[in-house]
């Protein structure tokens, strides 16, 4: 027998509608993505991955482990409301199903299930199943609360602050916020009018029929319930909690393989519809932190993509530093979006340097390839070249005279063709000198050379290289009475993932003391090339925060692998700021010539250890 | 007690005079104009911090005592050396004995008619430094001849300065800063106008200045067009078309504007007869040898005379002023 | 604009010219472009104004225009003026009056070397000693011929039969002045009211009743510059400097243009013609271009000449307008007949440019 | 049209009142800091693309002060966005963002440009 009423309509039109569009939507997506990866979906579908996706949506969508690792509270606030309301549709649905006799019953039904049976006389479970209930709506509560606290406090929270917000966010988020309110006063008029309920609604109905008159209000009630649910599934595909939905979707797509390409794909819109705004983001962001600049942050730039409102400063202000790729709990590819999104703004022009010479490549075994910002840098420069002829390594310095850039920057500013026609002309020369190994100080170039080139020989970052030079000996150095601390380039740590190797080599010849913020939370010098758009004084509040960070024990040296740091942190820092290369130069131990290394002593007096301290 | 003679009652003058007379030492000064003050009367308000002239002027004259005798409208007739003491007539029949004199003759502003090319005094829109000076101190804003407020202004550097042409070959000094401060209260008056700046050199070589025409460029907009004015024309509805040569393209450029402003320089003073008579030597550009250049800039080839201030060549007012103190000690010395 | 402050400036800028007595020394082109003009001075001087004006024919040319050709040294050059100068020793004279503005200004740099390097003068008259066995004095006054002009153009006025008036309307027509380069951009106290603002034919035309009109690009060159118009591939500068006066002037819509050298009015009169063939444009009403005129040219209107014997059939701008805003009458039938009446033909019609 | 063997040059003259400065309004606004160059040429003398070929940001921020975008346009992509002249400018000029803002307006402007095309 079908139980109905009118209040459920709003309930059931917003559902129907919500469920359509979000099939519409996810139907397309995944259709558009393209060939090679909707492929991936297609092998994945029937592999154990699928079994993995489910374990994460139900550990990530629903419980928010993540989150919880950031931040308990936030992490609390966030499966209370999720996995409370998930439980509450499920506890809901068995209670109507063993209450109906496994019936297939309309949506609606479990949901107003107080409505239509108050104080269901015989039903065995009916405590069990009203404990329950009131049990999980009391969790929910408790996340409203606690996302309303948020909403008016995001310290209480530890967070330093949380996202703005935009219309169609509000009028779902008013939505959401009445939901469970509605649902605890009309449970609780109906047990104080008819009976039933647990604890928490029998307990609200007897004090609320005290002095209301719950019989005439639990009707209204009922509607208001319904009308807030049918809102808030109407708002939500244009709302942020679109994200609730889209991240199941995100998490299967993800585990079949799919990845953001250089261009917008179907996959960055399941992407940035993933986003819950929650505003992990913002905190790690020093363009916040320091230079006080806001509504560029990923959470931003993501929303304004979805809104297709991205302007300058949303894409090109900031550093891609990677701090927020780092903590976002959805674990959106926030740098890919961002480089395709500067890509797709950017106008991809060819043929724009045929001024650049081709250029001889000269033979060499090793090439090393100092970058334009090494040679604003000669300390570096003299300091690399020294060692690899101390070592007595036959190297081509490739941009000796001048250097044709690597094309990351170009890359970094969505530039990508005009990249590649640099990159053309680099590699040209790589290939055509016959190096076995292709070393550079300058981390940005390393990036680039690394992944972008395609090159079949080894590329390494100077610290690398010079490490292995130290343990084949071919560089002997002395431990030096030195306290240092080591700053983790963002293109080489976050960015290419090299922790060890430098710190290994600092090592071997200073003490290397402890920062508090390194490895994955290093902070970014403030110079970053991939922000176009910062000014210098902003850059300097940036640098200088990081200084006073990296600086806090009161090393005798503050050395990083990066030219561009080097020269951003000299600038804002009262101790001594070097290059890894360099305070191996300092620390190196004359050798005398063997043999087998040919050194010219000239050459040799050229690299006499200077004192770094 | 000794007696000095202060010969210009500009702001050199008054200064040395105060501490002359705080020192002990009998003052006269004589002032050719009907007040003292000299040039610092015609000023509004003053570089590096815009600081009123008046108040300046104000606190110069609060050390113009009783004591000092003052003698406006009043200019050196004659004078004469006798042994260690110089005879002096006033241009209004006065005469005295000197134990020293100190010149504080200042400078004359360059007239700007000998720049024919630039029309000033035939182009109904062309001013100088010290017109648009004095307009800012009436307190009224920059109107073109038929009252309109100037949508486009060109100031012209070095009018009169750096100028074989001119028989100026050296720099005033203070002209390049004037017309940033006059270009920048220009745009607070009137901050939709176009305001363009003309120079050879930028020669922003004081405290402060750097600091300013940075502001003025990045602040106010004013723009900066290396090359200098080699004409100009009046056009039919008054407004002026200057040529130069945009130096940094290496391109001749035409602009219309709709009022011109040329930094006069500073010349040195024509009434100087002192100098013949006292056989007192001038340089090249005109202006009073000093006996040494690092080590004496207050004396002169003639013991007992003393120089201070614009009369040894350009300079800003604190200039003078320090120059001022250090003559009086100077004098102070000689006398004793 | 002030016209005070002018004035205040033209007081600074007055120059000597003498009154009678002058030695005339023609110019080199200007018998070549402007025939007539020449003849109407000494028509005016002697017919008008009864002056004692005397031209040697053994004068030659004052080699200015091979000098700023860069073709010979200032020693030849010297020695041509010093010869020049002898011959007007000895007819007497002590008044030079150059017809040509090049020579005028070579006469005056050549007096201001010797002024300040005396033995070049005794060079130059070494020189001349031993190519022609003559000496010679230098003048008292030169004066440019523009300069005696401007000296009677209040007599040339009050005896004149027309005015630089629209005789219609009663307005001033308004005309635009040139200067020759070589008249006072060199030495500006030679030439009357200077160099910026000169006055020598603002003066004529304020007297004869017109009104000056300035224009940006008054103080530009015409585009001769010798070199400029001389050497074929550089034709292209000089054209282009006219073209700048025209498009400059053309705005304030001048009813003539007047001239007092040589190759000014040639250019500014020819090149009207050429630009139009080039570029399709003209600068005066109605298609036609803008009339140039020489200030003998004017005098000689002004006093009532017939148009065609003072030579402005030889224009390549039809003065015709001018001739008709003025009320001047004259006879297009008799406008290419020759001085004994003969048929001269008539030049081809340009392609844009209108002509009568 | 006739030819005579010669031809009309046009003034090199830089017409202040006939460019139009609009392009160096809106760069101003997009990079406010390139009010400061005050084209001291730091940029050229350490710039990559310089090495090989005539680019100069000193003279481009000049050309489109004076409203003279032809050569600015043809020449502004050769930037290697290398980044050294920002770090080599005294003035604290963003010079990166200064090309790149050039490069968006004049990639916008194209038609119009094109229309109006130089001096």
């Amino acid at each position: 027998m079908l139980v109905f009423d009118w209040f459920v309509l709003p309930f059931t039109l917003g559902l129907v509608y919500l469920v359509v569009t979000l099939l519409v939507k996810y139907f397309r997506w995944v259709k558009n993505l393209p060939v090679d990866e909707f492929a991936k979906v297609k092998k994945g579908v029937l592999s154990t991955k699928t079994f993995s996706a489910i374990r994460e949506v139900f550990l990530e969508s629903l419980l928010h482990r993540k989150i919880f690792k950031v931040n308990p509270l936030l992490g609390y606030m966030h499966t209370s409301l999720a996995f409370g309301w998930f439980l509450l549709i499920l506890i809901g649905n068995w209670e109507s199903r063993i209450f109906y006799h496994g019936h297939v019953s309309p949506p609606y039904v479990p949901i107003f299930f107080r409505f239509f049976n108050p104080h269901p006389v015989g039903f065995k479970l009916e405590a069990m199943f009203s404990f329950l209930m009131d049990l999980t709506l009391l969790v929910v509560l408790s996340g409203v609360t606690l996302a309303w606290l948020k909403r008016m406090r995001s310290r209480f929270f530890g967070m330093k602050k949380t996202t703005v917000l935009h219309m169609g966010d509000r009028f779902a988020l008013a939505s959401l916020w009445f939901i469970f309110p509605m649902r605890f006063l009309a449970e609780s008029f109906t047990s104080g009018a008819y009976g039933g309920g647990h604890f928490l609604t029998a307990n609200s109905g007897a004090f609320f029929a005290g002095f209301l008159p719950v019989e005439s209000l639990v009707y209204p009630a009922w509607w208001a319930y319904s009308l807030a649910l049918g809102t808030f599934f109407v708002a939500l595909p244009m709302s942020r909690y679109m994200h609730i939905p889209t991240e199941i979707v995100l998490i299967f797509l993800r585990k079949y393989g799919v990845s953001e390409q250089s261009i917008f794909t179907s996959y960055t819109q399941v992407e940035i519809n993933s986003c819950s705004r929650c505003g992990i983001c913002i905190d790690p962001c020093q363009l916040a932190s320091s230079a006080n600049i806001r509504g560029v942050q990923s959470v931003y730039h993501l929303q304004s993509i979805r809104n297709c409102a991205v302007d300058n400063d949303k894409s090109l202000n900031c550093l891609m530093c990677g701090r927020c790729d780092n903590v976002c709990p959805v674990g959106i590819d926030i740098a890919s979006i961002r480089k395709a999104n500067r890509k797709q703004q950017a106008a991809q022009k060819e043929n724009v340097y045929r001024y650049v010479p081709e250029g001889n490549a000269a033979k060499a075994d090793v090439i090393f390839f100092a970058g334009c910002m090494t040679h604003l840098q000669p300390s570096v420069k003299k300091a690399m070249t020294g060692l690899l002829k101390h070592a007595g390594i036959s190297y081509w310095f490739m941009d000796e005279s001048g250097s044709v850039c690597c094309g990351r920057p170009l890359m970094l500013a969505g530039k990508e063709a005009q990249a590649r026609e640099l990159m053309a002309n680099n590699k040209a020369k790589i290939v055509a000198s016959g190096a076995k190994l292709f070393v550079t100080s300058c981390p940005i170039c390393y990036k680039v050379f690394k992944e972008e080139y395609g090159l079949n020989i080894e590329v390494m970052h100077h610290s690398e290289y010079l490490l292995q030079l130290v343990e084949s000996k071919k560089i002997l150095v002395n431990r030096q009475d030195v306290k240092a601390v080591y700053h983790d380039p963002c293109e080489l740590g976050r960015g290419a993932g090299i922790y060890a190797q430098p710190r290994q080599l600092l090592k071997s010849v200073v003490s290397l003391q402890p920062v508090s913020q390194d490895k994955e939370n290093a902070l970014c010098c403030g110079g970053s090339l991939a922000n176009i758009k910062i000014s210098n004084p902003e850059r300097k509040m940036i640098t200088a925060d990081a200084v006073s960070v990296l600086t806090a024990n009161n090393p005798d040296v503050l050395v990083t692998g990066c030219p561009m740091c080097k020269r951003t942190f000299a600038q804002a820092s009262s101790v001594r700021v070097l290059d890894i290369a360099e305070v191996l130069s300092g620390a190196l131990v004359l050798k005398q010539p063997t043999a087998l290394i040919k050194v010219k002593n000239e050459e040799r007096l050229a690299i006499q250890p200077v004192l770094i301290r | 007690m000794k007696h000095v003679v202060v010969i210009g009652g500009g702001v050199a003058g008054m200064e040395a005079s105060a501490k002359l007379s705080e020192m002990g030492v009998a003052v006269s000064i004589v002032e050719k104009a009907d007040k003292l003050g000299g040039k610092l009367n015609r000023w509004d308000r003053l570089f590096p911090n815009s600081r009123p002239a008046s108040d300046l002027l104000a606190k110069l004259q609060s050390g113009m005592g009783k004591d000092i005798r003052k003698y406006v409208n009043a200019e050196v007739s004659s004078v004469r050396q006798s042994l260690k003491q110089f005879d002096i007539a006033l241009s209004n029949g006065e005469d005295f004995k000197a134990d020293a004199i100190l010149i504080s003759t200042g400078f004359d502003v360059f007239d700007a008619h000998r720049k024919e090319e630039y029309g000033y005094g035939i182009y109904d829109n062309v001013i100088t430094s010290a017109d648009l000076e004095k307009t800012f101190r009436k307190g009224e804003t920059l109107k073109t001849a038929s009252g309109k407020k100037p949508q486009r202004v060109g100031i012209i550097h070095c009018v009169g300065s750096r100028d074989e042409k001119a028989g100026n070959n050296y720099c005033s000094k203070v002209c390049c800063i004037t017309a940033v401060k006059q270009a920048i209260e220009i745009k607070e008056q009137n901050p939709e106008a176009e305001v363009f700046c003309f120079y050879m050199d930028l020669r922003m070589y004081d405290r402060h200045f750097e600091t300013i025409y940075k502001e003025a460029q990045v602040k106010h907009g004013i723009q900066f067009i290396r090359g200098r004015l080699s004409e100009a024309f009046e056009n039919a509805d008054g407004s002026v078309m200057l040529k130069a040569e945009d130096t940094l393209l290496g391109k001749p450029l035409k602009i219309n504007v709709d009022m011109v402003v040329l930094m006069a320089g500073m010349v040195p003073s024509s009434g100087n007869r002192v100098k013949e008579q006292l056989n007192l030597t001038v340089a090249e550009d005109g202006f009073f040898n000093v006996a040494d250049a690092h080590y004496e800039s207050s004396g002169t080839n003639v013991p007992g005379v003393f120089v201070a201030g614009a009369c040894t060549g350009p300079k800003t007012m604190e200039n003078t002023i320090n120059e001022a103190r250090s003559a009086a000690l100077a004098i102070k010395e000689y006398l004793r | 604009m002030k016209i005070e402050g002018k004035k205040r400036l033209w007081q600074d800028y007055q120059k000597e010219i003498a009154t009678d007595n002058y030695f005339y020394a023609r110019s080199c082109i200007r018998q070549n472009f402007f025939p007539a003009s020449e003849k109407t001075f000494l028509r005016v001087m002697r017919e008008e104004l009864n002056k004692d004006v005397y031209e040697d024919p053994r004068h030659t040319t004052c080699s200015g225009i091979v000098y700023h050709s860069d073709l010979v040294t200032m020693d030849t050059t010297m020695t041509v003026i010093a010869r020049q100068f002898s011959l007007m020793t000895e007819s007497g004279r002590k008044n030079y009056v150059p017809s040509c503005i090049t020579s005028f200004g070579l006469y005056t740099e050549v007096l201001e070397m010797w002024e300040h390097f005396p033995e070049l003068e005794t060079k130059a008259r070494e020189m001349l000693w031993k190519a022609t066995g003559r000496e010679f004095e230098k003048p008292e006054n030169v004066a440019h011929a523009s300069d005696i002009i401007y000296k009677f153009r209040n007599e040339i006025a009050s005896r004149g039969k027309f005015r630089l008036v629209n005789h219609r309307t009663g307005q001033p027509l308004r005309g635009v002045e040139h200067i020759g380069c070589h008249y006072s951009k060199m030495f500006p106290h030679k030439g009357v009211g200077g160099a910026e603002y000169p006055y020598v034919l603002v003066g004529m035309i304020e007297a004869f009743g017109g009104e000056v009109v300035d224009y940006p690009e008054r103080r530009h060159c015409c585009g001769f510059g010798f070199r400029q118009y001389v050497v074929k591939a550089n034709r292209g500068f000089s054209i282009s400097s006219s073209r700048k006066k025209f498009e400059s002037m053309a705005p304030y819509k001048p009813d003539f243009i007047l001239t007092n050298c040589p190759g000014c009015p040639y250019f500014l009169d020819r090149w009207q013609y050429a630009i139009s063939e080039m570029e399709g444009v003209t600068y005066g009403e109605n298609g036609y271009g803008i009339p140039v005129l020489t200030y003998e040219e004017l005098a000689g209107l002004v006093l009532g000449y017939d148009p065609w014997d003072l030579g402005l059939q030889t224009h390549q701008v039809s003065v015709e307008p001018l001739l008709e805003k003025m009320g001047i009458p004259y006879n297009p039938a008799t406008k290419y007949l020759g001085a004994q009446g003969q048929d001269l033909g008539r030049p081809e019609k340009p392609s844009v440019l209108k002509v009568y | 049209m006739n030819n005579f063997g010669y031809t009309i040059t046009r003034d090199r003259q830089i017409d202040f009142d006939k460019l139009p400065r609009d392009i160096y309004r809106e760069l101003c606004q997009k990079e406010p800091s390139v009010k400061a160059c005050i084209s001291c040429g730091t940029c050229g003398a350490t710039c990559s693309a310089a090495q090989f070929t005539d680019f100069s940001l000193r003279k481009y921020i000049l050309l489109l002060r004076r409203g003279d975008h032809k050569e600015v346009a043809q020449n502004i992509d050769k930037c290697m966005f290398c980044g050294k002249c920002q770090l080599a400018c005294p003035m604290g000029v963003n010079t990166r963002n200064v090309i790149h803002s050039i490069q968006q307006i004049i990639t916008s402007n194209l038609i119009t440009l094109n229309e109006n095309a130089g001096i």
